[in-house]
């Protein structure tokens, strides 16, 4: 069940500062869409406003719309606990929560709706779950261990576990694999090809190699200067990008001998 | 600028199965969350309630004495039904010999607190954690009684003085600076610690500007709290510091007066007979001045905590959140 | 391990070293490598630590040495001299209704306040608009300001005329929950009242602290909880309690403590008795020991002020049984404490 | 700030003539009572402001506080609401160098007072107060409080004694009297400490005042000058109901013997609660000062004379009425504790 | 002036579990030296006892020798705070001093350790220092503001400014392009490459082609298995070991496509 996003004259601000400006675009479903550009640009604050997470934050607040096949999440009806469900995330730091048990990390937003998921069905999640993001064999024999205990590496791999878990529609990651070691690495981006049949999946990433390797449309974003909205320069197929790029700005920014 | 549009469509339409999904939010998970919104607003009106019926009474008893006149003078003298009477030399004795405390505490509680923090392990720490709590129990006035025994072994049956008292709040005060700046130190991420040493900065310097630094708005409203805890404390002090009715600026001789001893002391006095023909006489003087004394304490106690809140502002952290 | 290159002899440089580096196969790290200003710090924190234990064991024995005389005196002995104790056979029978009755009030203290103190600190720190929380929270800590004479009075005076119509509607309708059961008191300076007073004298502590904890929860796993899709509720349930939970454990033993040797406000408000009686509601039944020890100690003899100092013995003891408690119920989860 | 609250102080008026012209000065303190606080605040300002070089301190822990610390050198002079015992006598021989004396100083009645709507005053025997009190009569309108009280309107509704939580001297003359007084109604023997189980209590006598003002229907009993707007009971005595005053309570000293057991200038009453004396009122609280007969330090003996020599002077016993509302003392009973007190010297 | 570090019998514990077994290796002065290998081989950990911090791990001790020209870092009489003068880190995860200003955070070292430094050497150091870490141009007009408030890449670039001001002659980084843009990236690879003709530089990184690119030597650490102990498999010549590396792990690290 993947779904479209469509965002339309989006501003972003953080109180008086607006972070990011005039974003138009779509998402397409059963892709994987990559978000480059420079430190400081608004990749994250964008990908934040895709499941309503920039709200959270003190101050913050949206203008514009961004709609899931035709419905805005901005609606006034629309409830954002349900947005997040809908709309999964993994951040750029690994952040599991420290006073559960690695299985209970996984199965943490799987309870909040199903309080009473049976012994079975839970061991079987855990073990697809942590399967999937590539930690499974890694930690079987601990599952009651902390979460915190583990290396950073396996801290962010529980991190994708967890979101997966929860069978999202739409998988946001901030640079998921910016503390990734390249075995765990390759295994997540095997899964994001695996995912992108069901899912629609946005991923920043700082690695165009990555970016190249993952995603069918990339998105480029830059900043005219510090203090500067960041802003959408283009976005197009992810080959296209790479090979023949519309925008001076992108061409100049991917052909630096970049990792 | 080269963007796909956007699917046309205003957002009223879409699809349907979607928007029912993201406007139905599980009925019950949704009612426990507004209900437990409810019971946090409620536990805040709850103790709102007895603050202002406190506030209220204190005020609207004491305030008819209190006055210039009531904080400038002391007891001297005054007795029976007089119109007369400050609590002058009680503000002075309550000022002085809470900050001797405070002064005995603080370091102790503090260096304390990073010994468990910073540098402790095994078994000494963990006694000193454990019995730190046990001596949150210890009862005021046999603190009183133990400090007045301390002091007797070397100066002799009898002796009175501010400092005895002090001594006597700082083993009420020093579990209580411990217990919660051991909980704020250990708030600060280790994180920070580490690029601090990493940077070469030997351990005593880490603890004292970054860890102390980082964590000093926590600290301060832990050493409040313990300020608070002993400044209206009333037996051990009439048991180590006696009562006296005129001004001693001297912690280290005599008798002292503190402001929740006076209130006591006024309390208790009770009534006073006054003979009808008295026309300075008020029968119910000893009440409106513990009143007014109780009202001197408690704005003596706020005025603790803005200094204190103005200090933590100052030092605080200062992020985007 | 095929291919290291084996390190080279130390070379020349090493003439600064006084001991030259070679093979050697011994612990090695931390704990003393400390030096100069902050080996001197380290002790002194340690010493500040250790000074603490010193003066709780100059405590204990003055407590000890003050009530030996009690203690060590057979029982008929100490009955017949001690006026205390007309209606008691023994010490223990002395100290034992005393104990029943701190450690009913502190706990009925402690479950009322509890509660209403995590609320409040999670009100200030997660749910009160920013700017009026800083307010909100010192409102509460005023609470904190008023000393316990005050209390007092304002128990006595202006909280047991409200409440006796509550307690005598309780005492009529609850009656068969033992609580509220037996005679209710017409002056209403029974246990419950105090109980009420002592949860209004320690909610600031323990929201001072809870406060301050809830607010360092990290922001990442707060969003990592809103981000599963987490009301706020949640979140806090998810990520704030959890973390929060050793650090509202030692407020709540801060609290305890102080209401476990809250003098004044049990002194003014309660009509004490001697019994090991549930009713709640009823004058005469329990006491506490700090409240006793205060009431008795001006018209106490020294057998008599031994005889007190041994229930503060007890007290001292109580204390201990119940930090040991709690510091069970931390450890049994330490690995999940979330501290780093 | 000022100690000069009262703004006539000789030191303020600039010279040390007229009543100020005390040769005495230094420093002097007590422990002790706190029943006397009250009164001692009055004394201590007079004594001070006829000697304006000496200052008086006086710490209200409680009498048997006052008599341990006094014998332990701890105080210079202690209050007492009851006189030495045997053993303290001797315990205080040791730290005297000299045998120590009670000076009585304050006589105040004991009110039995009660909150009862519609009702100001009323006339109990010492039976039946013993009777309420224990517990034993728990109506108003009982028959043994009707037939005292013809003309009284009682209601049927439930009697709550208070009484006194805190160890005092209170308690302790209010339960000798129940016991000498009450026909046996009251078996318990006198202590400081209310001797039965339960019932309501308050600390120190505002604490009880304040039950008894807090609940319909209470009654207990307390210095009378504290009563304020509470009611009175009449006790009574031969065949009349006596109040409460403090003519009432000298009759009621001077009806009562010496106790003959103690040495010169030990000057013990003997309260008799028994008296049918005429206007005695016998349920009173007799309170001592505690001193040395000969101080090793001759100024403190000036001093502690001084101090005690003002206060039952009739000056002294004056102020202390006018400000604590207590009784003066008999001028029988003056004249002895102004000899013993004279007779304090420095060895 | 820069130092070798001969390491030798080295194995590092975190109480009971031996994390890292048996490594022997030298570090060349005036050199890049990467470290890679998968996640949990024991990287960070041995990094750590580079510059002693491993020991601040409550617990945490080492067995063997670390000699940094011929001098035991571990010997009896050295004071490990000199050590970790000499011999700076920078962190997997950014960690300026929420407490500080952008300035007083690249003045740390300085200000920590209660040096005074005159007010134009200071703005020197903080211009210097930002400027290496290519963070200058976005952070100068506000130095006065709290450097928690940057995002991820900036706060990283700025703990490698507070981590050169101090001048090491060794210098540690765990991961520290993790975080960073590309920009960002190039710009410390810059300067690892100008600071590696003063000092000696040692890098732990994911990512193959930094390793390539920046190192002169490359050590491949590997774990046989969860619970048991990273080992050194192999060091040499960067060139050697992506071209013809002697074990097979190696080669099979290396070979997979891993960006
Ligand atoms: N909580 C916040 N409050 C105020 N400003 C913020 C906040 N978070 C980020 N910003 C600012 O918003 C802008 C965009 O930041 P953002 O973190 O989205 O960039 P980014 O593209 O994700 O960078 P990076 O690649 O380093 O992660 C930056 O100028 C940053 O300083
Ligand atoms: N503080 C600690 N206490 C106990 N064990 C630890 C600690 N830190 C790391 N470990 C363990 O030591 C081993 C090595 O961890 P380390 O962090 O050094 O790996 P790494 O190679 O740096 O991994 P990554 O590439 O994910 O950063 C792992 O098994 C890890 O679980
Ligand atoms: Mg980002
Ligand atoms: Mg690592």
């Amino acid at each position: 069940m993947a779904q479209r996003i469509d965002v339309k004259d989006l501003n972003i601000y953080y109180s008086d500062f607006r972070a990011v400006a005039d974003i138009e675009m779509a998402v397409e479903p059963r892709s994987v869409t990559a978000f480059i550009g420079p430190s400081g640009c608004g990749k994250s604050t964008f990908l934040r406003t895709l499941n309503r997470m920039h709200e959270v934050i003190p101050g913050a607040h949206v203008q514009g719309t961004v709609a899931m096949d035709g419905v805005d999440l901005y609606g006034a009806d629309v409830d954002p606990v349900a947005v997040r469900r809908q709309v999964g995330m993994v951040f750029q730091r690994p952040n599991p929560f420290p006073t559960m048990s690695i299985a209970d990390n996984v199965l943490a937003g799987v309870r909040l709706n199903n309080k009473r998921i049976s012994k079975g069905d839970a061991q079987d999640m855990v073990e697809q779950s942590l399967k999937g993001a590539n930690l499974w064999n890694e930690v079987k024999d601990r599952l009651d261990r902390p979460g915190s205990g583990l290396s950073g590496g396996q801290q962010q791999r529980l991190c994708i576990a967890r979101a997966i878990a929860v069978k999202p529609q739409v998988l946001l990651m901030d640079e998921p694999c910016s503390a990734l070691d390249p075995i765990s690495t390759l295994a997540i981006e095997d899964l994001i090809a695996e995912l992108k049949s069901e899912y629609t999946i946005v991923i920043v990433t700082h690695n165009m190699q990555q970016a190249a390797r993952v995603s069918d449309r990339t998105a480029f974003f830059n900043l005219a200067g510090t203090g500067q909205p960041g802003r959408l320069i283009e976005i197009d197929d992810t080959a296209t990008i790479f090979s023949a790029p519309r925008e001076q700005a992108t061409e100049d920014y991917i052909s630096g001998r970049f990792g | 600028m080269t963007t796909i549009a956007p699917e046309a469509g205003s957002p009223q339409q879409g699809n349907p199965e979607l928007r029912a999904l993201l406007r139905q939010v599980d009925k019950k998970r949704h009612r426990v969350d507004r209900f437990m919104k409810g019971l946090v607003y409620l536990a805040f009106v709850l103790a709102v309630v007895p603050l202002v019926s406190v506030a209220w009474t204190v005020v609207s008893k004491g305030i008819e004495r209190f006055n210039a006149y009531f904080l400038t003078h002391s007891m001297r003298g005054v007795y029976g039904g007089m119109d007369a009477g400050g609590v002058y030399h009680a503000i002075v004795g309550t000022i002085e010999i809470t900050l001797f405390a405070a002064l005995i505490s603080v370091p102790i509680g503090l260096l304390t607190a990073i010994y468990l923090v910073e540098y402790g392990r095994g078994q000494l720490a963990r006694s000193v954690t454990f019995f730190v709590d046990v001596m949150t129990g210890i009862p005021s006035i046999v603190a009183g009684l133990f400090a007045y025994a301390l002091f007797a072994v070397f100066l002799g049956p009898g002796v009175r003085m501010g400092v005895v008292g002090s001594v006597a709040l700082s083993v009420l005060m020093i579990p209580v600076v411990v217990r919660s700046s051991e909980e704020m130190l250990r708030l600060v991420p280790n994180e920070l610690r580490e690029a601090a040493l990493a940077l070469g900065v030997p351990r005593w310097l880490v603890v004292i500007k970054v860890v102390l630094r980082t964590a000093v708005a926590g600290l301060v409203t832990g050493i409040m709290i313990s300020v608070a805890r002993v400044i209206g404390e009333t037996a051990p002090l009439l048991i180590t510091v006696g009562v006296i009715d005129s001004i001693n600026y001297n912690l280290f001789e005599g008798r002292m007066m503190t402001l929740p001893v006076y209130v006591y002391r006024q309390f208790q006095q009770g009534l006073v007979p006054c003979a009808p023909d008295q026309a300075n006489c008020i029968a119910t003087i000893t009440y409106d001045r513990a009143w007014a004394g109780a009202l001197t304490l408690i704005l003596i106690v706020m005025l603790l905590n803005l200094v204190a809140r103005l200090v933590t502002r100052f030092f605080a952290p200062k992020n985007f959140g | 391990m095929s291919t290291t290159q084996s390190p080279p002899a130390p070379g020349p440089a090493a003439t600064s070293s006084l001991e030259p580096a070679g093979p050697r196969r011994r612990r090695r790290g931390a704990r003393s490598s400390d030096r100069g200003a902050s080996r001197a710090f380290r002790w002194l924190a340690t010493g500040a630590g250790a000074l603490i234990l010193i003066l709780l064991v100059a405590v204990a024995v003055f407590l000890v040495i003050k009530a030996w005389p009690a203690i060590s005196m057979p029982s008929d002995e100490l009955v017949e001299k001690v006026g205390l104790l007309r209606n008691s056979s023994s010490l223990l029978d002395y100290v034992g209704p005393l104990i029943f009755g701190t450690v009913l009030a502190a706990t009925l203290a402690l479950i009322f306040a509890v509660p209403v103190a995590i609320g409040i600190a999670l009100f200030t720190s997660h749910y009160a608009p920013r700017r009026l929380a800083s307010t909100l929270g010192y409102v509460i800590d005023l609470l904190a300001a008023v000393p316990s004479v005050v209390y007092g009075l304002w128990g006595a005076l202006v909280l047991s005329p409200i409440v006796q119509p509550v307690w005598a509607w309780l005492n009529e309708n609850v009656g068969w929950f033992p609580l509220f059961a037996g005679k209710v008191s017409p002056t209403a300076r029974v246990l419950l009242t105090v109980a009420i007073v002592l949860a209004v004298m320690i909610l600031p502590i323990i929201t001072a602290v809870s406060r301050e904890v809830f607010l360092q929860t990290p922001r990442l796993h707060e969003e990592a909880a809103l981000a599963l899709g987490a009301t706020r509720w949640e979140m806090i349930r998810m990520a704030v309690l959890p973390f929060g939970r050793s650090g509202v454990i030692s407020a709540a033993m801060l609290g305890l403590g102080r209401a476990l040797g809250e003098t004044m406000a049990v002194l003014m408000i309660l009509s004490p008795g001697f019994l090991y009686s549930f009713h709640i509601l009823e004058a005469g039944q329990q006491q506490s020991i700090a409240a006793n020890i205060a009431a008795q100690f001006p018209e106490a003899d020294p057998l008599g002020v031994s005889t007190l100092i041994a229930t503060g013995l007890a007290l001292f003891a109580i204390t201990l049984v119940v930090n040991v408690a709690a510091r069970a119920i931390v450890a049994r989860r330490k690995d999940f404490s979330g501290a780093n | 700030g000022s100690d000069d609250p009262v703004g006539d102080s000789p030191s303020a008026s600039g010279t040390t003539g007229g009543n100020g012209g005390g040769s005495l000065s230094g420093e002097i303190n007590g422990v002790g009572s706190s029943a006397q606080e009250k009164a001692m605040d009055a004394w201590r300002a007079g004594f001070q402001s006829a000697n304006p070089d000496v200052t008086v301190n006086y710490d209200p822990q409680g009498s048997s506080a006052g008599r341990t610390q006094f014998i332990e050198g701890g105080a210079d002079w202690a209050g007492s609401d009851s006189a030495l015992k045997p053993e303290e006598l001797t315990q205080a021989k040791e730290t005297c160098k000299s045998d120590a004396i009670d000076i009585p100083v304050y006589v105040s009645p004991i009110a039995v007072v009660f909150n009862l709507d519609g009702v100001t005053s009323l006339n109990l025997s010492a039976e039946t107060i013993a009777k309420i009190f224990s517990g034993k009569i728990t109506k108003w309108d009982d028959e043994a409080i009707k037939a005292d009280n013809p003309d009284a309107t009682l209601p049927s509704s439930d009697i709550t004694p208070v009484h006194r939580q805190d160890g005092s001297g209170t308690t302790k003359n209010f339960t000798d009297y129940l016991n000498k007084a009450g026909n046996g109604a009251w078996a318990d023997e006198a202590g400081d400490d209310w001797p039965l189980q339960g019932g309501e209590s308050g600390t120190g006598t505002s604490g009880l005042i304040q039950a008894v003002q807090g609940g319909q229907g209470t009654i207990g009993y307390a210095d009378e000058s504290a009563a304020g707007s509470l009611g009175k009971v009449s006790i009574k005595v031969g065949d009349a109901f006596v109040g409460p005053t403090a003519e009432a309570a000298a009759v009621a000293v001077d009806a009562s013997p010496r106790d003959d057991t103690r040495g010169t200038n030990d000057v013990v009453v003997k309260v008799d609660r028994t008296t049918t004396a005429a206007g005695a009122y016998p349920l009173i609280l007799v309170s001592y000062a505690v001193a040395c007969s000969t101080y090793p330090d001759a100024a403190k003996a000036d001093l502690v004379k001084g101090l005690i020599s003002f206060i039952v002077s009739p000056e002294g016993q004056a102020a202390s009425q006018a400000a604590a509302g207590s009784a003066p003392l008999p001028d029988a009973l003056a004249a002895d504790a102004k000899t013993a007190a004279d007779a304090i010297k420095g060895a």
